[in-house]
């Protein structure tokens, strides 16, 4: 406990000034009510003293009836969690922004500010980020008594081609159709011959309103709403609402239930990484690669369709439990996937380590510092390539982690090259941790009773996807529905980090590093779609971007006066 | 009616084109193979040229129609008169003049120069890059691809290709003049933007270059000039560096197992940037390309 | 620092049958608990309705006839469903059950996609109900 | 009569070609990812799609069929409806994915327009969530054999399944 109370305590020492109120919902957890004219000095009080980073904003409407608005700024550090609650009129909720303290904090904002029409003072830039651009004027999904319906009624599609030539500049889009892409996001992307000099994304193709959507379904019917926020990592989705539910219901999973989730989590993990593994070798040109590493990643998809019936969403967690058992059958055929798995690893390091022509698209390519993805927010191995120590599993295990632990693997070099190697090397560490998990496979069974309605409370589930942390915040208010489910997906922390890296670039160079962060847009939309805060940024405006170029390239030339 | 043969059947026209189709089959069958997979029907390049060929054509609102229409035409038209040049199938060119290396040089060279307009012609971005690289690239390979060939011709002293396959023929000039040879294979490569030299129509970067807003018979006819060069731009390597394809025998086997070796660079080198692709021709290929022509023109001082 | 460090998986694969399965030439039996086409057995089927009300994506609909003379008929929308098996884990009297052989489901057109389970009779007598409801609602329209 | 057998001769090899030749692009029009990397997944040595003569192409005005994938978020709406104007005709649209089909999970989500039929034409569907790559395959192979034998012959095969399924 001592380890999980002495970060509180500190930051309930340095934000002594501000605080209004505080208490303790959890063992790892603080909550502090905070006046809305305070949030800047008590965000400021935390950041000079680097306490922790700004996982997510998640916004609470509390009705017509009670008349007030809530936004809960959440700052995570290691496994704890401290929150700002900063309470709002509903009539004229007005914050003021993190941008000057927290750059990455503009991408939260600008989806608290859409989706619950709280205004955020002194925004870079207020333009959408998820939300279609013939969206009606105040109408804010996620604010309580908002009709999808009524919406649909009188939704009539803008069929105007859009132009986003700009002035002077050579602007080359992609997306929201184009091969480099599996998903519809649409970047664009300005050229001065073949250099990058400027680069915008727009969000939101993907965002389809899950978390709203939250609301009107039973937390059962959820389960798989929110399996399907992406289709890469839906067992972590899953697993983290499940992990919040279990929590708000006070109910125990059994040991083999929990072991089960973690060996699909890791089995999941692999799967995720061969594929991104392959796409980054597509994009860069290097299609041998890609063939050969999915044809391997069938291996794991053969093994996961074997143990739960589905090769992609497995449906493998319910609310208490898991689906499934794994016979001894099963258990063999992974470990022989796991064999061939490994020494194909090796080898794939020993290409991407050594390979020459590929090297030249990746060593010293991309390069992000350790200070600039910390500042980027960046998460997962992007941020780990980088240098920066963050894996929930190791920080916060949560499920069955203290058990089967996994170390965290770091490199240091921050360019492409350390992607790919610390994926790699992350893949060999599960692959142990996995035959850890089948070696000493508790007994017992796969589920217990779970209430239809849940508990009235708040929860923070927070687990490491395979793109970096997954933050979910639960509220329940005691009915068969819950009250407020927000999502906050890696990718959407890490797309800053590709606007930023593309500036200086050739622009050949884009899609690898693009596909570097591995983005999973369905995911950000999704999530963010999911709720109404994930995504990510649909774009750094144009001062912003140019902030950044001239920030971190200090190069004239790169950056064109508009 | 000599004429109308050579013209039409062969080795122009029917011929040439269904020798294309054929190359390009084995390209698709190996590449594929050599990722493990099963790969295209050999009837494969038929059925995606004339499927193009029976397509809509769109031309594309805000581009020069006729110019537009045009280029394929043109495309096609260089390599289908290079074929006349060129020994093929164990045959002598049907027609020769003094000089015709020359000239068939730059017939295979339509074909990028039609695709790098029919790129400019079009206001699509992804085209104008593409066709941007495809004139980059161009200028890249083309003069060492040049000197490569030249070599051979000093060394006959012609600039005749018959002559010159005549005197290669039964001599391995591969390996007296083996940097020549690589120069000429990897120009090829470069010419014919095949990877690792196919950032003119990189898809992860700028869909399918030059070409990306053409659908139909002229895409058809780009498809076609390039299979087609395929074939001729092994079939001269073969001749000037392997010891002659004077019998069709030779003239398969030469050709194939250099479209191996080509097929093998496709799958195992990751595609060069553009700034790559064109450091790398003008800072060591070309180089390279030069030192090899002087060390012909001193031997041939020395000896001759 | 090597060029071709693919090669040896280059050469041997053409060497080698390649791994490419020739569907629909050639089937590989596909893993006993793959999920497919929901499959219902009225025998069991007590009418509670668990099945619909726990579907995430409205796929089910049980249409109770008569509760005392367990006539029910099921309307399964092949097109909404997501095959996760939530209703097989949901329904007390194990009715349900994803098919494993019945994945080939493509069509050509969408109205394949509704199939209803249960006796013909009933089957009738339930779309008549549904569309004399139709007919109803339509004209208080 | 010389002119008929002409064209029937004509119809034949274009069909034939059109059959063997059906060039891809995909589209996912705000999907979980989980069919669209089925897709992809496709055209890998275990499946490998090229066999049957797909090839998938990044630009419209090349491809013949268009793989959709998606509840079709109102953002998308439009720009699917650009991409299926774009393409060159003979065309055809296969929508993969419980949400392509009817928006599966997301059906009410106040993004999605639920469909990729609301939007543009289709002309096969996979049902699925994600369908696996032999479904795929299987709905490929079942609208290329309908450009074949018309539509009603495959209609009348799945309405024998269908009649399997009631007994």
């Amino acid at each position: 406990m001592s380890t999980t109370n002495s970060p509180l305590h500190q930051a309930q020492i340095l934000l002594e000034p501000w605080m209004e109120n505080f208490n303790q919902p959890e063992p790892n957890r603080l909550d502090v009510v905070i006046a809305s004219q305070d949030l800047l000095s008590a965000a400021g009080a935390l950041e000079t003293n680097h306490w922790g980073y700004l996982a997510a904003i998640t916004g609470l409407d509390h009705g017509v009836e009670q008349g007030s608005m809530e936004a809960l700024y959440h700052f995570c550090t290691g496994p704890v969690t401290l929150t700002f609650r900063v309470s709002l009129s509903r009539e004229n909720p007005v914050v003021s922004s993190l941008y000057e303290i927290i750059p990455a904090a503009i991408v939260h904002e600008r989806e608290l500010q859409e989706m619950f029409g709280i205004l955020v003072e002194n925004i870079p830039d207020p333009s959408h980020l998820l939300l279609p651009d013939d969206w009606p004027e105040g109408v804010y999904p996620l604010r309580e008594g908002f009709d999808s319906a009524e919406l649909a009624q009188d939704y009539q599609p803008d069929l105007t081609e859009k132009t986003d030539r700009q002035d002077g500049c050579f602007v080359i889009p992609i997306g929201p159709q184009h091969p480099a892409l599996k998903e519809p996001e649409h970047f664009e992307f300005t050229v001065d011959g073949e250099i990058v000099t400027g680069a915008s994304v727009r969000l939101g193709y993907a965002h389809r309103g899950i978390e709203k959507a939250t609301e009107q379904r039973t937390w059962v019917q959820n389960l798989y709403l929110l399996e399907r926020i992406c289709g890469i990592c839906s067992h972590i989705h899953a697993t983290a609402y499940c992990l919040g539910v279990e929590q708000l219901a006070g109910v125990t999973v059994p040991p083999r239930a929990q072991a089960i989730r973690e060996l699909v989590a890791e089995l999941e993990r692999i799967h995720s990484h061969l594929l991104w593994f392959g796409v980054a070798a597509h994009e860069a040109g290097f299609d041998t690669l890609f063939m050969y590493s999915w044809r391997d990643r069938e291996t794991v998809m053969d093994i996961l369709e074997e143990i739960s019936g589905n090769r992609v969403n497995y449906s493998a967690n319910v609310l208490g439990g898991v689906k499934f058992d794994i016979t001894d059958e099963q258990k063999e055929t992974i470990r022989s996937g796991l064999n061939f798995l490994d020494e194909r690893l090796h080898h794939y390091m020993n290409v991407v380590t050594k390979d020459t022509a590929f090297l030249q698209r990746t060593r010293g390519i991309g390069v992000m510092t350790r200070e600039q993805a910390d500042q980027l927010g960046t998460l997962g191995p992007t941020a780990r390539a980088s240098g920066v120590e963050r894996d929930i599993r190791v920080e916060a295990p949560y499920s069955f982690y203290n058990d089967y632990p996994i170390p965290m693997v770091v490199e240091t070099a921050g360019d492409l090259e350390a992607r790919f190697v610390v994926r790699l090397k992350e893949l060999l560490e599960t692959n142990k941790t996995i035959r850890d998990i089948l070696d000493r496979m508790p007994e017992g069974d796969l589920k217990t009773r779970m209430p239809r309605r849940i508990k009235a409370g708040e929860t923070i589930s927070r687990v490491e996807a395979p793109r970096g942390e997954l933050f979910y915040f639960i509220k329940s208010n005691g009915s068969d529905k819950p009250a407020r489910i927000k999502v906050r997906a890696p990718t959407l922390c890490n797309m800053a980090s590709v606007v930023t890296l593309a500036i200086g670039h050739q622009l050949a160079d884009i899609p690898v590093i693009l596909a570097g962060v591995d983005p999973c847009f369905s995911c950000n939309d999704r999530a963010v779609a999911v709720k109404p805060q994930n995504n990510g940024w649909q774009i750094w405006s144009w001062e912003q971007l140019r902030q950044h170029g001239i920030d971190f390239y200090q190069n004239k030339d790169l950056v064109k006066p508009e | 009616m000599r004429e109308i043969v050579a013209l039409l059947f062969f080795p122009g026209g029917l011929f040439i084109m269904a020798a294309g189709l054929a190359y390009e089959w084995v390209d698709r069958k190996l590449l594929a193979r050599m990722q493990n997979r099963l790969g295209p029907r050999w009837f494969q390049p038929l059925a995606d040229t004339v499927k193009l060929l029976i397509k809509e054509e769109i031309v594309p609102e805000d581009v020069h129609a006729a110019i537009f229409t045009l280029l394929p035409i043109f495309a096609l038209t260089g390599p289908l008169t290079a074929a006349l040049y060129i020994p093929l199938a164990g045959f002598e060119p049907a027609y020769s003049f003094s000089g015709d290396l020359i000239v068939t040089i730059y017939l295979l060279s339509l074909l990028t120069l039609c695709t790098g307009l029919a790129g400019a012609n079009t206001l699509d971005r992804f085209s104008l890059v593409g066709a941007t690289r495809t004139l980059t690239q161009m200028f890249a390979y083309e003069a060492p691809f040049l000197l490569s060939l030249l070599g051979p011709a000093i060394v006959t002293g012609s600039w005749q290709i018959s002559e010159i396959a005549a005197y290669t023929n039964g001599s391995w000039l591969a390996f007296s003049q083996p940097i020549g040879f690589l120069v000429a294979l990897i120009g090829l490569i470069g010419k014919l933007e095949m990877p690792p030299f196919d950032a003119p129509e990189a898809e992860t970067e700028i869909v399918a270059g030059a070409l990306t807003e053409y659908s139909g018979r002229g895409l058809a006819f780009f498809h076609l000039g390039k299979t087609t060069e395929l074939v001729l731009g092994l079939s001269l390597i073969a001749a000037f560096y392997l010891g002659g394809v004077t019998t069709p025998l030779a003239f398969f086997a030469k050709t194939l197992a250099l479209l191996f070796i080509l097929v093998g660079m496709k799958a195992l080198v990751a595609r060069l940037r553009i700034d790559q692709t064109v450091g790398l021709w003008w800072r060591y290929v070309a180089m390279l390309a030069l030192a090899q022509w002087l060390v012909v023109i001193l031997w041939r001082g020395v000896a001759g | 620092m090597k060029i071709v460090t693919m090669a040896g998986d280059v050469l041997q694969s053409l060497f080698k049958r390649p791994v490419t399965r020739q569907y629909p030439h050639e089937r590989v039996e596909p893993p006993e608990r793959l999920s497919g086409c929901l499959h219902w057995d009225a025998a069991n089927c007590t009418g509670c309705g668990l099945c619909e009300k726990d579907c995430p994506a409205n796929a089910i609909e049980l249409i109770v006839l008569d509760k005392k003379e367990k006539r029910f008929v099921i309307r399964y929308h092949l097109d909404r469903c997501i095959f996760c098996g939530q209703c097989v884990v949901s329904c007390p009297r194990s009715c349900l059950d994803l098919s494993s052989d019945d994945w080939e489901l493509a069509a050509l057109g969408k109205e394949l996609f509704t199939l209803e389970y249960g006796d013909i009779a009933d089957v009738e007598d339930a779309r008549s109900r549904i569309l004399e409801a139709d007919v109803g609602q339509s004209a208080r329209a | 009569m010389g002119i008929d057998l002409q064209n029937t001769i004509m119809d034949r090899i274009a069909t034939w070609a059109r059959i063997n030749s059906p060039w891809a692009i995909h589209f996912n029009s705000g999907s979980c990812n989980g069919c669209d990397i089925e897709i992809l997944a496709t055209l890998t040595p275990r499946y490998d799609l090229e066999r049957l003569g797909v090839k998938l192409q990044g630009s419209p005005r090349h491809a013949d069929v268009l793989i959709c994938t998606g509840a079709v978020t109102r953002q998308s709406f439009s720009r699917l409806q650009r991409i299926y104007e774009q393409m060159p005709d003979p065309k055809f649209v296969v929508a993969v994915g419980s949400c392509a089909l009817s928006g599966g999970v997301f059906q009410g989500c106040y993004n999605c327009t639920g469909g990729i039929a609301n939007c543009i034409p289709v002309d096969a569907y996979i049902p699925g969530c994600p369908p696996r790559p032999e479904a795929i395959i299987d709905g490929i192979v079942k609208l290329l054999h309908s450009l074949r034998e018309g539509p009603d012959s495959t209609t009348e095969s799945q309405a024998e399944t269908e009649n399997r399924r009631f007994a």
